[in-house]
Formats: C-alpha cells, structure tokens, sequence
C-alpha cells in the first residue's frame, strides 16, 4: 500500500511538473518522476511480502542441486520483465526528449515555454 | 358571330365618339371652374381630325411605330371584353372571351406598349414617364385589387356579367351600397388609373413636356390619342359594372357612366399633384385601409 | 450601321398642295392651334395671360404644348438673338406640317429697339417664314388673339402656307440661315 | 500468404541496418529502404487478398515462441486489421517517396529508419493481442513520431514535438498503468483472454473501472478528442507534412482500431456516453474552429481532428450502441468508408500543400486555374473531405446518418450542422483557390503519391457507392443511373478534344437519353409527375445546352461535363423512387450544379453551395425522421405507413425551398443566378429551380397528409410563396445588372409556383405545372437572350446598354415576347398560368394570397420595363454601333421559345394535355377546370377563352396594321439624336439616355421593403459566428502547460463519468 501511494504520488508529482513548469528540462524531470512512479507501481504490483526475487543464482543451484525455482518462495516475475521494458522506453523517450530540447535550444537559445508558443488557435 | 363584329365595330366608334365628347365637357367644365367660356365640348374631335391630318409625321423605329397601335388595341379590347349592358347579347360585346382577371391583365396591354413606344424615341423624358406610370400604377392597384377580390369572393365569381347580375334588384344591390368601403377604395383607385389630378405626375405637362408621347405627332399622336378615349370609356363601364350595378339599358349606362366621369373632373380640379412616391403611399394607406374594412368582413364571413 | 448617323440627313419632300376635304381640314386646323410654349424674348411673358382665365385663348382652340413635336403654332415672342435663332430653326424644323409662325412685337418685323445691336436678328422673315405678325411693344394678349383670329382666318382661307413656302424655298433660307449664324453648321434638314 | 510477424521482424532488421551501415552510401539505405517497404505493402496485402477472396476465412493467429494464446505473446491478424495494414503501408510508401521527392533536411538515413521504426510500431500495434505489448508498440510509434515531427527542425516542427513528447508520454504513462493495473487485476495480459472473463458485472467493483479509465484515457489523448488535442493541431501546422500525412493517413488509425479493439475486448461501461460526449464535440468544435483558419495545414488539422471526433462516435455507436440488423452493418462500413476517405484525401491534401509549400491561405489564390493537374487532384480531394456525391465521403456520412438510432436524432442534426459548417470554411477555401489569377505556378517535389491517392480514392468511391447501393437495396437503376451520369460526363470530358466536341457530344448525350425515355417505357411507366419533369428536364436541358456553343469558347474544359452531369443528375432526382435515392441525386445535381456556378462567380458559388449545404442536410435529416423502426429507407408510398411529426416535412421542405429561393432561404440566389456561366444560368432559372417545385409535390402529396397540422404548413407555405413573389419583385425593380433582375424576377416567380403547390388542390396543382412549364419557356428566353446580348455587349450592367433593338431586332423580338409572358399579359402563355393560379386561391378563399400574389404581378411590369428600356430601347450608344445580332444557336433558341409562348398562350392545352395527365397520376380525378367548349376553359369563379383571345388580339392588330400602312408614306425615319429636346442638339447618345436608376422615386415609397433585412441577418449571423469562433479558438493557447491542465481536467472528467455511471 505504501509503495502504491507512493508511487501515485510519483506520478502526480510528474504531472504537477508538467502542468505547472515552465522550464522544458524541468518538464522532462518531471515526465521521468512520473516514469519512475509507474515503475515502481509496476514492481509493487508484483511484490509478494517475504518472498525472494525470482532470480537463479548459481548458488541456489549448488545448493540445491537443481534448475527449478520454488514457485511460492518468489514474487511474480513478470512485473519485473515488463518494468525493464518500460524502463528502457521510458530512457528512449527522455533522450528523445533532450536532444529535442538540444535542438529547441540551438534554435531560439532558450529553454523557457514562454518562447515556444508560436503554435496555436 | 359576324353580326358581332360588326356590333363590335360600332361600339368602337361609339367609345370612340363618347370618350372624346367627355374629354371635351372636361375641359370645358374645367375651364367654367376657372372662370373661363372654354372651348366647346366637341374640342376634342376637331383635334382629332386635325391630327389624322398633318401633313408630316416622324417615326423613331418600329417600337415607336407600333406603339399607338399597341395603344388603340389595348383601348379597343377592354372596351370590348367588358358588357356595357346586361343582359343584351349585343352590347356584352365579347365578354364571353373572358373574365374580370382577362381585362385586368389586358388592361397593360395598351400602357406596356405606349411605353415601349416612348422609350423607343430615344427620348429621355418621354423614358422617364412610363417609370412613373409603373410605379404609380403599383400604387392603385394595391386598393383596386383589395376591392376586386373582396367583390369577386363576396359574389363568388369573377365574371364580370356574374358581377352585375349580382347586383340586380334594386339601387341598394349594388355594390356601392352592399360594400361601401371596397367601392370607396376601387373609385380612389380610379382616379389614379385615369392620371387625374391629384395622380397626373405620368403626364406632368409642366417638367417632362407631355409624359410619354414627348415625340409622337400627327397619325401616332392621333392613335394614342384615340385609344386613351377608348380606354377611358372602357374603364368607365367596368367601374360601373362594378360598382353602380351595370345598366340594364344604354341610357342608364351612359348616366353611370357620365356620374362616375363627374367624380373625377371634380376631384381633378380641385387638387394639385403628388409626386410619385407620395402618390405611391397614399394607395398604399388610406383607401387600403379603408378597403380592407370590407374585405376583411368578406374575409370572416 | 455608319459610324456616326445620329441625325437624319435628308431634306424634307415637297409636300402636295391640295387635299379633297382640305377645306374642312383646314377649318379644324384653325379651330385646333397648339402653340408651343417656347419663348424667344420678353414677348412671353405675354402669353401666359393669354391661354389663361383672364382671356382664355382655349375658347379659340388655341392651346399650349410642351413638344415641337405635337404643336402647330411658333410664337416668336420679341427680339430673337442669333444664338436662340439657331434654337428657333431647330424647334421650327421639328414640328410638323402644317406648321404657323407668329412673330410677336416689333422686333420680329424689324429689331424694333435692338434694331442695331450686333446680335439681333432683324427681320424674322428672312430665316423662318412668319404667317402673322403682331405688332406693338409688346402687344397686349388682346392684340395676340386679335393676332390668332387672323391666322385663323388666313389658315381657312388656305393662304397660311409659310411651312409650304419654306420647304420650298429652304435653300434661300439656309443661305440668309448662314450668313449669320457662324458657330453652327446647319445641317441639311433638323428632323 | 506471408506470416505477419516476419513483416515486424524485417522491418525491425531493416531499419537497424540502415542505422548501422549507413556509410555504405545513399543508395543502398534508399534500397533496403524501399524494399522493405515493398515487401511489408506485398506481404501484408496478400494477407488482405487472402480475407478479401475468402480464403483466408479465420483471424490469424501467430504463437510467438510456440506459446499457446493466454501465456505467450502473439498476433492477431483479422480482416480489418489486415486492410488497415494496407493502408497504412501504402500511405507510408506515398508519404516516404513524396518526401524523398522534395528531398530531407534531415541526414535521409536517420529519416527513414524512424519511418521504418514508425511503421513498424504501428504494425505491431494494429496486430498486437497482448496489451503490454501493445504499449510497446504504442511506445515505438510515438517515438518514431516524435524523431519525425521533429524532422524539420525548424522552431515549428521542435516545438509540436516536444508536446508531442510531453502529452505523448502521459497518455503512455497511462496505458501502462492500464496494462499493468490489468495484469493485476485478471493476472493475464492477453486480449482474448481476459475479453472472455470480463462481464459487464465486473464493473460494479472499482478496479476496472480504473482500468478503462487509463485505457480510454490513454486512447483518447492518442485519438486527439477534444480538450486535448492542442498538440495535435500543432503537429499538423508544425510538422513536415510528409509526417502529418502518414500520422493523419496511417498512424492515427491504427491508434483508431485500438481504441475499437480494447474497448471491445475490455468491454468499456459507458462507451457510449464516452463517444458521444468526446467524438460530437471534438467534431463540432474543430469544424467550427477551423473557420477562422488563415493557415491551410492547421486548416487541414482542424478537419483530421474533426474526422476523428466523428469516427470516435460512429466507432462507440457501432460497438455499444444497440444496432441491430442493417444498422450494424452501416455502420461497420461507415467507419470503413470514412477512415478510407479520411486517409486517402487527406493525405493527398497534405502533400499537395507541402509540393505547393505555401501556409498562408491568400497565398494560394488562384493555384486552381494555374495548373490543371493540381486542381483537379485538390477538388477532388476536397469534395470527397466534404461529402460531396459520388465520392467516398458522401458515402461513409450517408451510412452513418442511416445507421444512428432515430432515438440519437440529435445526434444526426448536430452531426448534419457539423458538415455544413465543414462545407462553409472548406470551400472559402477552395473559393480562393479556385480564383482567377494568371501566372505561372510551380512546385516542387513528385506528385506522383497524390497522384495515386486520387485513383485509389476514385476506385473506392466507386466502390462506396457500389456497396451503397447492394447493402440498402435500393432500386437497381437508380445505382446505374448513377454510373452512366459519370460515366457519361467523364466521357464528354476525355472525348471532348474542343469545345465544339464537347458541345456536340453533350448534345448527343441529352437528346440520347430523351430518345430512350421516349422509347423506353420502362423508366417512365405511364405518364406521370415524374415523366412530366424527366420531359421538362430533357426538354429544358437540350435546348439551353443548344445555345452555348457560341459562349463556351470562355469556359473551361470542365463546363460541358458538369452540364451534363447537373441534367442527368435532375433526370435522376425525378425518376427516384425513394427518399434516400431522391436526396442522391439531389446532391449530386447541388454539387455539380455549385462547380458550375464556381466557374463564374466564386463567392455566390460560396452562398449557394452553402444554402444547398443547409437545405441539403434539413433534408437528410427529415429522411432520418421519416425512417424508423426497420424501414431505413423510406421510399415515397410507405411514409404513410406511420404518423411522423410535422418536422420531418419540414426539413425536408427545407432543401426544395432552397432550390426554389423562397424567402427567407433566397440569399444565394441573386449571386448564383447573375455570377454563374452564362450559358449555364437559364438551366439554373428554368430547370433547376423546377426540381424544388418536383420535390414540393412530392412533399406535399406523400408526406404532408400524413404529417401533424398539414394544413398550417400549407397556409404557411403559400404565405412564403407570396412574400416571395412580392419581395423578389420589389428587389428586381432595383437591380441593375441583366442576370440579377432576371434573378430576383425568377423566384418571384417560382413563389407563384410554390403557392399553387401549397393550395394542394388540382387547380392549384394545375396552375403549379402549367407555370413551371411556362417559366421554363420564358425565362429560359430571357436568360438565353441576356446570355447573348452578355456575349455581344460584354457587360451585363444595365446603364451601360440601351438602343439595341437597332442591332438586335430578333432578340428583341423575342425578349419582348418573353416579357410580354413573364407580365402574364393575354394573349401570350403567361396570362394562362396567373388566371389558373388565381382562379385556385378564389377557390380556396385564401383572399390575402390573392391580393399579394396579384399585386406582386403588378409590381413585376416595373422591371419588365425596366429590362425592355434599359437593354433594347433608348439610346444605342457609340460602342455598340458594330455590334451584331446574336450567333445563330442562340437566335434559334430565343425564337423558337418565343414561338412556344406564342402557340401556348392561343392553345393552352400544349402544356395542359400534359400536366392533366401528370394530376391524375397524383390522385386527382378532374385537373380542377372544365373546358366548355373546345376553347372556352372555365373554373368556379370564372372562364376565359385563350382562343378567343389570341385571335382578338392578332386580328385588331392586323387591322390596325393596314390602317397604319394608309398614312404611312408621309412618315420619315428619323435618327437617333432627332428628338425635341428644347431646341437643343444633344451632343451624344449617352447624354440623353435615361438608363440608370429608372425607379428612384420608387425607392423612396418603399426604401423600408428594398432594404436587405434578411441578407443582413445571415451577414450578422454569420458575422457573429465568425467572431464568436475567433474568441473562442483561442482555447488553443499554444502553451504547453495549459495543454496539460486540459488533459488533467479531461481525466478528472473520464473519472467522473465512469466512476459516477451517471451523466
């Protein structure tokens, strides 16, 4: 539940930051807060109290002696596969984003939003 | 049929001969009201005669030369599509052509071509005239509409004979009495049909030298002349029919007829003129509304 | 089409002298004389008494029109300037035959007190045919019906016959036409 | 058959490439490039080769791994994904060569890849059955998007991206959440799986509904719905058009398709709510925003997002809105046929305004006229955005409109508004393009895609209307008629090598068609009302279509194919059976009928399309009104099966009144009748305004008995006749331009028309008929000789003729019988249709209408004078002493109209013979007059014998002719300027020519009635529209921030709505 609320307040954060920012960076800052919170909300979602990650250790296999992975000792991995995806694409997008505001800067040499609203009615 | 058109004939002449006598008692009546002797009521014929016989006449193009013919037409046929007494099959002359919407209709024959005929002499006044007439002529029939519609739905046809079989029986039969307030309108709008004083700005002999026939003269001039005549007559018997009862013999028609042509030299000397939009809304006010007093009773009952 | 035929170029055709009721026809002519109201001089101002209550020329027949189309008498009321002679033969050309011309008080018999000025016509007579002159300076309307009455006359006895004299001599008239008026050129005929 | 997921793989390779092995140079990029695509458009197309010929019956399903459905990942391929597939990729492929045409700023290989990228990702997206995959692809799309807007990187197209960029990622941030929320909930991310344990029940309990919120959420920012749709409009204005076409031709229908897929799968509560609420209003507001547009692309932007509003509600009706039957399925190929239209003209509009480079619109004036090319693909393109007949459009929205639930009228009617406001700034648009202007027009790049655009959009609409016409089971001629109009005016087009070719092949057509009416029976069975007006049309049209050889030397290529289009779209209107195929050709005729009308004067065109457009659509959508229960077509007989409202007669009404230019919907008609070509404005005056008396009747006969307080509308319909009959009147005196008094004069007259039609009785059907004919005779002369005396004269100001009659004679002639005519003076054919209409109001006591009606014919021989003097009489002036009379077509026309007012008007019974057999056809059983003897006709009130008349009239004016012929030697002729003017020698004809202003002192009797009130009511309507519209497009504040908030207030909007159940 914590890590629930956290992670909304993460993504309400964000979205504070887009709303409220004037500063094209800061507005990006803002997008991976937000990026941040669904991903955690991602793994919270997963997470089973008590239980291991379901990752196999050679140690375990060693001890073991076998492959297999004790299904009720670990948390749900699928959460886990689909965050690093979202990870991934939530890099992609924030560099997508910067070298978008690379570009804006050599442009118009500022990164205010004041300076880009020739777009509009 | 030939027996009619030989009647037909007649009559013709006979308009003829009684427009231009009452032309002449008009003007010379109009000269006792000014305290003058005046010239004798046969004026008009000499005029006449003299204007069939000038020894040069001038044409403008074919318009102009066929306009007074367009103009005795015009005169000639309502004279003739309107029954001077009823109930004679001679002197219904060929009402039987058509009804009371024919001769409204027919009745612009004669103006549309006189002022074709004006305005094909190239002449801008004799231009100017017709645009007056037109306009003055929407103003008299807003009234003489009311006052024919209202008496066509009273009586329930449009036949003019229908119309004055209607009103047979008696002096208080007709329509004058039965419905006062729409011959009241139909007689206002009478006199500007006849562009009487004070609805004379069409001929305005003081700025546009004689109205439309500015540039006829001679053989045309005797024409329009003589199918105005005509016309007048004609118009004279139609008011009458329609609102004096018709005449059951030619003596009575000519009393009516005389009585209705008393009312407009009388209003016409005593009046001076209205411009054309004044005249156009006067028609439009006081004889429409007392008009639709009738026609609205018709309308109700 | 020609380029420019805004004007009749012809001279009128001699006109036949006789008729077989021309005598009734000349009776209604004179009962029937429609003068145009066109005033050359101060001579009008004599005519509006005329035709009106006062001595009501409309009891001879004699009335006033606005066209030279329609009207059969010119009255040439006075002195006529070369300038309003050119008007006068336009208007005079434009009526139509049978045609009469009045020529009102003196100056139209001889320039009367404008007998020298450089720009009086002098003697109508020699530039448009005058039927009957009346006399004086300016006539009373008494003396232009006396005036009328005689013209009247003359026209039933056929002797009016000025307009027949003029398209007959229009050359002689053209030539006197011409040497005094010098800003126009006078057309063959003015339809 | 290719398996979808090797597309995604090669794709996916290609692209990586191309990034990696770039350095081998330009042409190996563009070669991996172009084959990839290639392969993808090849590979995906036999997958929709495969639906469309049936051998493929089954969805695909494609196991990644070997992993059976709810476990592994797969791929979905069905019908409509595979066709969208299609579009998608071709639309691609048109955008990336129209793109490499113009040549990229940006290094070409980083270009292409993201183009790779952004196919790919939309791929993915429409076959994707997982929905975390979904959001990958989603992800991947946008991405490659945002690269893309960027591409020019200019101020403009960084700014759209990086809002892209920041809505992109909410609205990704979303689905996420959605996805992963789902996971949770129904511990599987399969679509089939998880459609088949959810139950509408399940919503009862918070967590789907939370669900469906990030999704639809989610979707509808993708969808550009409307408080949230600012970046979209930016991309569309900013970005490189090559992007915007294939984002607004392929990518957003792919998010489109997603939307329709987890709203089904997830079985979203409330869809319904949702689309109307978000689709009407995004469609609404983008359509009344654009109006204001100076900026063609965000022009084009405005009418994309509209699209999509619209596609989003068809999309929530079809899903959830309890279709049943043919209404699903019109549905389903509404959505069809308006995401194929959308795509293909779209798109097209897109690259033509990148070849032609220009924003502004003014800069575009005049591009029309100056390559033919361009033109054509650009009106095309556009007819189709905006609906017009035969195109793909005007198919998808009559789907549509038939498919909506006659509960959701209002639907239907803000939907129909919507269109009309579309039309309104669409072709302002295209009025500017379609000016005038000469010079030399260039641009630069291929127009080979538009060019293909354009013939798959022509193939489709073909297609549409095929479908269109199987699907609804309308009669089967009616669909062939509608390929032989195009068929046949495409053919005068390619035929007609000159006009002289043209002229005579559309002759050839016209009197074709009227050969086989004659010979054949079988499309007009017996003589009826229809018959009667197929015979007025083809009579009509051959005539006029006579007369214009000798003005088509000025007229485009254009002119004769849509003059015979316009004709055979009237033979159409009158042989339709139904309502829906009445209001086919009825389009058909307004639109082609607008082109014509453009060909002359562009803003009246503007006016007319316009009022069309209104009256149009009111007729559509009392067709809506008519049409329920299972009957979706109401044909003529079975409207009187069940009780209607009074509205549906009335909307219907609307588009005939329109036609006839009844006040107050006469607005247009001036304009249109005095602008457009003149050889096409006797058609417009004497047949096409004829086709609103056609419908009238039909109005008036099937619908209106069956309608609530039938009687009031008649009364009120004749009192709008009549008021139209005087006013028109009024106005026509005051006019001084030929064409525009003919204007005002035609409907006064045709309100003479519409009140015999409002009598409803025979004789009052009678008097309708009788002068529909003689309007037709009449004012085709007028309109036929003002054409001429235009064409001699070149100037069609009044003041500036006069004295023609010199140079003219025959002309006048016939123009003065014309008038005669037109005055309704005996003893010409004119007087016979007043004395009918009149005898009719006697019958019915309607004196008022009496009164007006006739007064209004008294007012009519003001500017009958006034044509007569103005033109023919006078003074003829200098310039036109060379002047001859008119070419021998339009001699012939003129006199032989003239000849039929003459033969009409002593033997009424020419027309009569025929409209007595067109009234029995109705259901009447006497014309409503008797004749007493053979010419002696004689109704209650009254009789009249045109004979008689005719005879009288000839005869005394032979008599007085010889009278005249007795004095005729002594009368000269004399010239012009010999007139009694005191004396005076005027010194040229102008100065004494009396021509200009002939009714002032009529002005001041009437100045109160002349002054436009009405015109001024649509100005300030339209006027306060316009600047309501300009404060309020201002929502789009071009700030970043504010775009958010409006996303933010949406959500808590979405969560109000889903959460509450209740609105």
């Amino acid at each position: 539940m914590v890590f629930f609320a956290a992670s909304l307040l993460l993504i309400f954060i964000g979205l504070y930051a887009a709303l409220v920012k004037r500063n094209l960076i800061k507005i990006i800052i803002g997008l991976s807060i937000m990026d941040t919170g669904v991903n955690m909300l991602i793994i919270s979602l997963g997470f089973v109290k008590g239980r291991t990650a379901p990752i196999i250790s050679l140690k375990e296999l060693f001890k073991k002696g076998t492959w297999l992975v004790d299904v009720s000792k670990v948390v749900d991995p699928l959460p886990q596969a689909l965050v690093l995806t979202a990870i991934v694409i939530g890099v992609a997008v924030t560099a997508m984003a910067l070298s978008v505001v690379i570009r804006m800067y050599s442009v118009k040499k500022s990164i205010e939003i004041d300076d880009f609203k020739e777009l509009k009615w | 049929m030939w027996y009619k058109i030989l009647y037909a004939f007649l009559v013709t002449v006979g308009g003829l001969a009684y427009g231009l006598l009452l032309g002449g008692i008009s003007r010379k009546i109009t000269a006792r009201i000014h305290g003058r002797r005046g010239p004798t009521v046969f004026q008009n014929f000499i005029d006449l005669i003299k204007l069939l016989r000038k020894k040069t006449a001038i044409s403008h193009g074919t318009m102009f030369f066929l306009a007074p013919m367009f103009r005795l037409l015009g005169g000639v046929g309502v004279l003739l599509l309107v029954p001077i007494v009823y109930g004679s099959s001679i002197l219904s002359n060929f009402s039987f052509g058509g009804d009371l919407i024919v001769v409204l209709y027919f009745m612009v024959f004669g103006c549309l071509g006189m002022a074709l005929g004006a305005a094909d002499s190239g002449h801008p006044h004799s231009a100017l005239a017709p645009t007056r007439g037109l306009a003055q002529m929407a103003g008299y029939e807003l009234p003489f509409l009311i006052s024919v519609i209202g008496l066509a739905i009273a009586h329930k046809t449009v036949s003019i004979s229908g119309l004055v079989a209607a009103q047979q029986g008696g002096i208080f039969h007709w329509n004058l009495f039965q419905y006062p307030f729409l011959s009241i309108a139909g007689l206002i709008a009478m006199l500007g049909m006849y562009m009487a004083y004070p609805f004379s700005v069409v001929m305005a002999p003081q700025e546009i030298p004689v109205g439309p026939p500015t540039e006829y003269s001679s053989t045309f001039l005797s024409f329009m002349f003589s199918g105005r005549s005509i016309f007048g007559v004609g118009k004279y018997v139609l008011f009458m029919d329609l609102f004096l009862g018709g005449a059951t013999n030619l003596v009575e028609a000519f009393v009516k007829t005389f009585a209705l042509f008393l009312i407009i030299v009388f209003v016409t000397n005593v009046f001076p003129r209205y411009r054309t939009e004044q005249a156009v809304k006067f028609f439009w006010t006081y004889p429409v509304v007392i008009g639709l007093i009738d026609f609205i009773r018709i309308f109700i009952k | 089409m020609k380029e420019k035929d805004y004007f009749l170029d012809d001279r009128p055709k001699k006109l036949s002298y006789s008729e077989v009721w021309e005598k009734f026809f000349n009776w209604a002519r004179a009962q029937s004389l429609w003068v145009i109201a066109y005033g050359t001089g101060c001579g009008s101002i004599e005519i509006p008494p005329m035709v009106t209550s006062r001595f009501d020329a409309e009891r001879f027949g004699v009335s006033t029109v606005g066209t030279p189309r329609q009207a059969d008498v010119l009255i040439i009321s006075g002195y006529l300037a070369v300038k309003t002679l050119k008007r006068v033969i336009r208007v005079y050309e434009q009526m139509q035959s049978p045609k009469y011309v009045v020529g009102l008080g003196a100056c139209t018999v001889n320039g009367g007190m404008y007998y020298d000025s450089y720009n009086t016509v002098n003697l109508v007579d020699l530039y448009i045919p005058i039927d009957v002159y009346v006399a004086g300076c300016m006539p009373r309307p008494e003396a232009i019906l006396a005036g009328f009455a005689q013209l009247m006359k003359k026209i039933k006895e056929g002797r009016a016959d000025g307009w027949k004299q003029y398209i007959d001599n229009l050359d002689k008239y053209r030539k006197n036409q011409e040497k005094i008026i010098k800003n126009w050129k006078i057309p063959n005929y003015n339809w | 058959m290719v398996n979808p997921v090797v597309i995604i793989a090669i794709t996916l390779i290609a692209a990586f490439s191309i990034g990696i092995f770039q350095f081998l140079g330009k042409k190996f990029v563009r070669g991996v490039f172009w084959l990839t695509v290639l392969f993808d458009f090849a590979a995906i197309l036999s997958i929709a080769y495969g639906f469309l010929t049936k051998a493929i019956k089954n969805p695909i399903m494609v196991k990644i791994g070997g992993f059976p459905p709810p476990i592994g990942i797969n791929l979905y391929v069905d019908q409509l994904s595979a066709y969208l597939g299609v579009v998608v990729f071709f639309i691609g492929a048109m955008a990336a060569y129209h793109w490499l045409s113009r040549g990229i700023n940006d290094p070409e290989p980083k270009a292409l890849v993201l183009l790779l990228l952004l196919l790919l990702g939309s791929t993915g997206m429409i076959f994707t059955q997982d929905f975390f995959n979904l959001f990958v692809f989603i992800e991947i799309t946008s991405i490659a998007s945002y690269g893309l807007v960027a591409s020019n990187l200019d101020s403009f197209s960084l700014e759209a991206s990086f809002k892209y960029i920041v809505i992109g990622s909410i609205s990704s941030t979303f689905v996420l959440l959605g996805a992963v929320l789902l996971y949770k909930f129904a511990g599987s991310l399969n679509m089939a799986d998880i459609s088949a344990h959810i139950n509408s029940s399940m919503y009862s309990g918070g967590m789907l509904i939370i669900i469906s919120i990030m999704f639809l959420f989610g979707l509808l920012i993708e969808l550009e719905v409307f408080p949230m749709n600012g970046w979209a409009l930016d991309i569309y204005q900013g970005a490189n058009p090559a992007v915007v076409a294939i984002l607004a031709g392929g990518i957003v229908k792919g998010f489109y398709l997603v939307f329709l897929r987890s709203a089904n799968y997830l079985k979203f509560p409330h869809l319904l709510k949702i689309g109307i609420i978000f689709g009407l209003s995004t469609y609404i507001v983008s359509q009344f925003f654009a109006w204001k547009q100076k900026d063609i692309r965000r022009l084009f932007g405005y009418s994309s997002v509209g699209q999509l509003g619209l596609l989003i509600l068809a999309g929530a009706f079809y899903l959830n809105g309890n279709l049943h039957g043919f209404a699903k399925k019109y549905m389903l190929f509404a959505i069809i046929f308006f995401v194929l239209n959308h795509s293909f003209s779209k798109s097209t509009l897109f690259f033509l305004a990148d070849l032609f480079g220009r924003r502004r619109i003014e800069e575009w004036k005049g591009v029309l006229s100056k390559n033919k090319l361009f033109g054509f693909l650009f009106s095309t393109s556009v007819l189709s955005m905006a609906g017009a007949p035969p195109f793909l459009g005007f198919w998808a929205k009559l789907f549509f409109i038939l498919a909506i639930p006659k509960e959701y009228f209002y639907i239907v009617a803000l939907v129909l508004i919507g269109a009309i406001a579309e039309i309104l700034y669409y072709f302002n648009l295209y009025r500017i393009i379609s000016e005038k202007e000469d010079g030399i027009f260039d641009y630069k790049g291929s127009i080979v895609p538009s060019l293909f655009n354009v013939f798959v959009l022509l193939g489709l609409s073909a297609f549409g209307a095929y479908k269109f016409f199987i699907l609804t089971g309308l009669d089967i001629q009616s669909g062939k008629f509608l390929a032989f109009i195009t068929i046949s005016s495409v053919a005068v087009f390619v035929l007609g090598v000159s006009r002289l070719a043209q002229w005579i092949l559309s002759l050839g057509m016209i009197g074709a068609l009227g050969f086989h009416v004659i010979k054949n029976t079988s499309l007009v069975p017996a003589f009826n009302i229809q018959s009667f007006f197929v015979y007025l049309v083809l009579a009509g049209a051959i005539m006029f279509v006579f007369a214009t050889y000798p003005l088509s030397k000025k007229y485009s290529a254009v002119f004769y194919p849509l003059f015979v289009f316009t004709v055979f779209s009237m033979v159409g209107i009158s042989v339709s059976s139904n309502w829906i195929t009445l209001f086919i050709f009825w389009e058909l005729m307004s639109w082609s009928s607008y082109l014509l009308i453009n060909q002359g004067g562009k803003k009246a065109a503007w006016i007319y399309l316009v009022m069309s457009a209104i009256g149009g659509y009111g007729m559509l959508a009392g067709i809506k009104l008519l049409s329920t229960g299972p009957n979706l077509i109401p044909s003529f007989s079975s409207s009187s099966a069940f009780a209607v409202s009074a509205w549906a007669g009335i909307l219907i009404f609307t588009a005939f009144l329109v036609k006839m230019g009844t006040a107050p919907l006469h607005i247009w008609a001036r304009d249109a009748y005095g602008e457009s070509p003149d050889g096409f404005t006797p058609l417009l005056s004497g047949v096409l305004s004829k086709m609103g008396v056609f419908g009238g009747i039909l109005t008036i006969v099937y619908l209106l008995p069956h309608l609530s307080h039938s009687d009031t509308i008649l009364y009120g319909l004749a009192w709008f006749g009549a008021l139209t009959a005087l006013f028109m009147a009024l106005l026509a005196i005051f006019q001084e331009d030929v064409k525009k008094v003919l204007a005002y004069s035609s409907i006064s007259q045709v309100g003479y028309i519409l009140i015999g039609l409002a009598l409803a009785t025979s004789l009052g059907y009678s008097a309708a008929l009788y002068h529909t004919v003689n309007h037709l005779i009449f004012k085709g002369l007028l309109f036929v000789a003002a054409a001429g005396i235009i064409y001699r004269t070149g100037t069609s100001y009044l003041p500036e003729m006069g004295g023609l009659i010199r140079r003219m004679p025959f002309t006048f002639l016939a123009f003065l019988m014309g008038i005669i005519t037109l005055a309704g003076i005996p003893p010409l054919s004119g007087f016979a249709g007043k004395w009918l209409l009149y005898s009719a109001l006697l019958e019915k006591r309607w004196m008022f209408i009496l009164l007006i009606a006739m007064f209004a014919s008294i007012v009519a021989f003001m500017y009958c004078y006034k044509l007569l003097h103005t033109i023919f009489l006078g003074q003829l002036r200098d310039k036109y002493r060379k002047t001859k009379e008119l070419p021998l077509p339009l001699v012939i026309v003129e006199l032989v109209l003239a000849g039929l007012t003459f033969a009409v008007g002593i033997k009424p019974n020419l027309i009569l013979s025929f409209s007595e057999k067109a009234i029995k056809s109705l259901g009447f059983t006497s014309p409503g007059y008797a004749y007493e003897s053979a010419h002696r006709i004689v109704s209650k009130f009254g009789y009249w014998n045109a004979y008689f008349m005719g005879v009288f009239a000839v005869g005394s004016f032979i008599i007085a002719l010889i009278l005249f012929f007795f004095a005729k030697a002594k009368i000269r002729k004399v010239g012009q300027l010999d007139i009694g003017y005191s004396g005076e020698v005027p010194d040229s004809p102008e100065s004494v020519h009396f021509g200009y202003d002939l009714y002032a002192h009529m002005r001041r009797a009437v100045r109160v009635f002349i002054y436009p009130h009405v015109e001024n009511t649509y100005k300030r309507i339209y006027n306060s529209l316009m600047a309501f519209v300009d404060y309020t497009r201002r929502f789009y504040t071009g700030d970043l921030n504010t775009y958010a908030l409006w996303v933010v207030i949406t959500l808590s909007f979405i969560f109000y709505i889903l959460y509450k159940g209740v609105f």
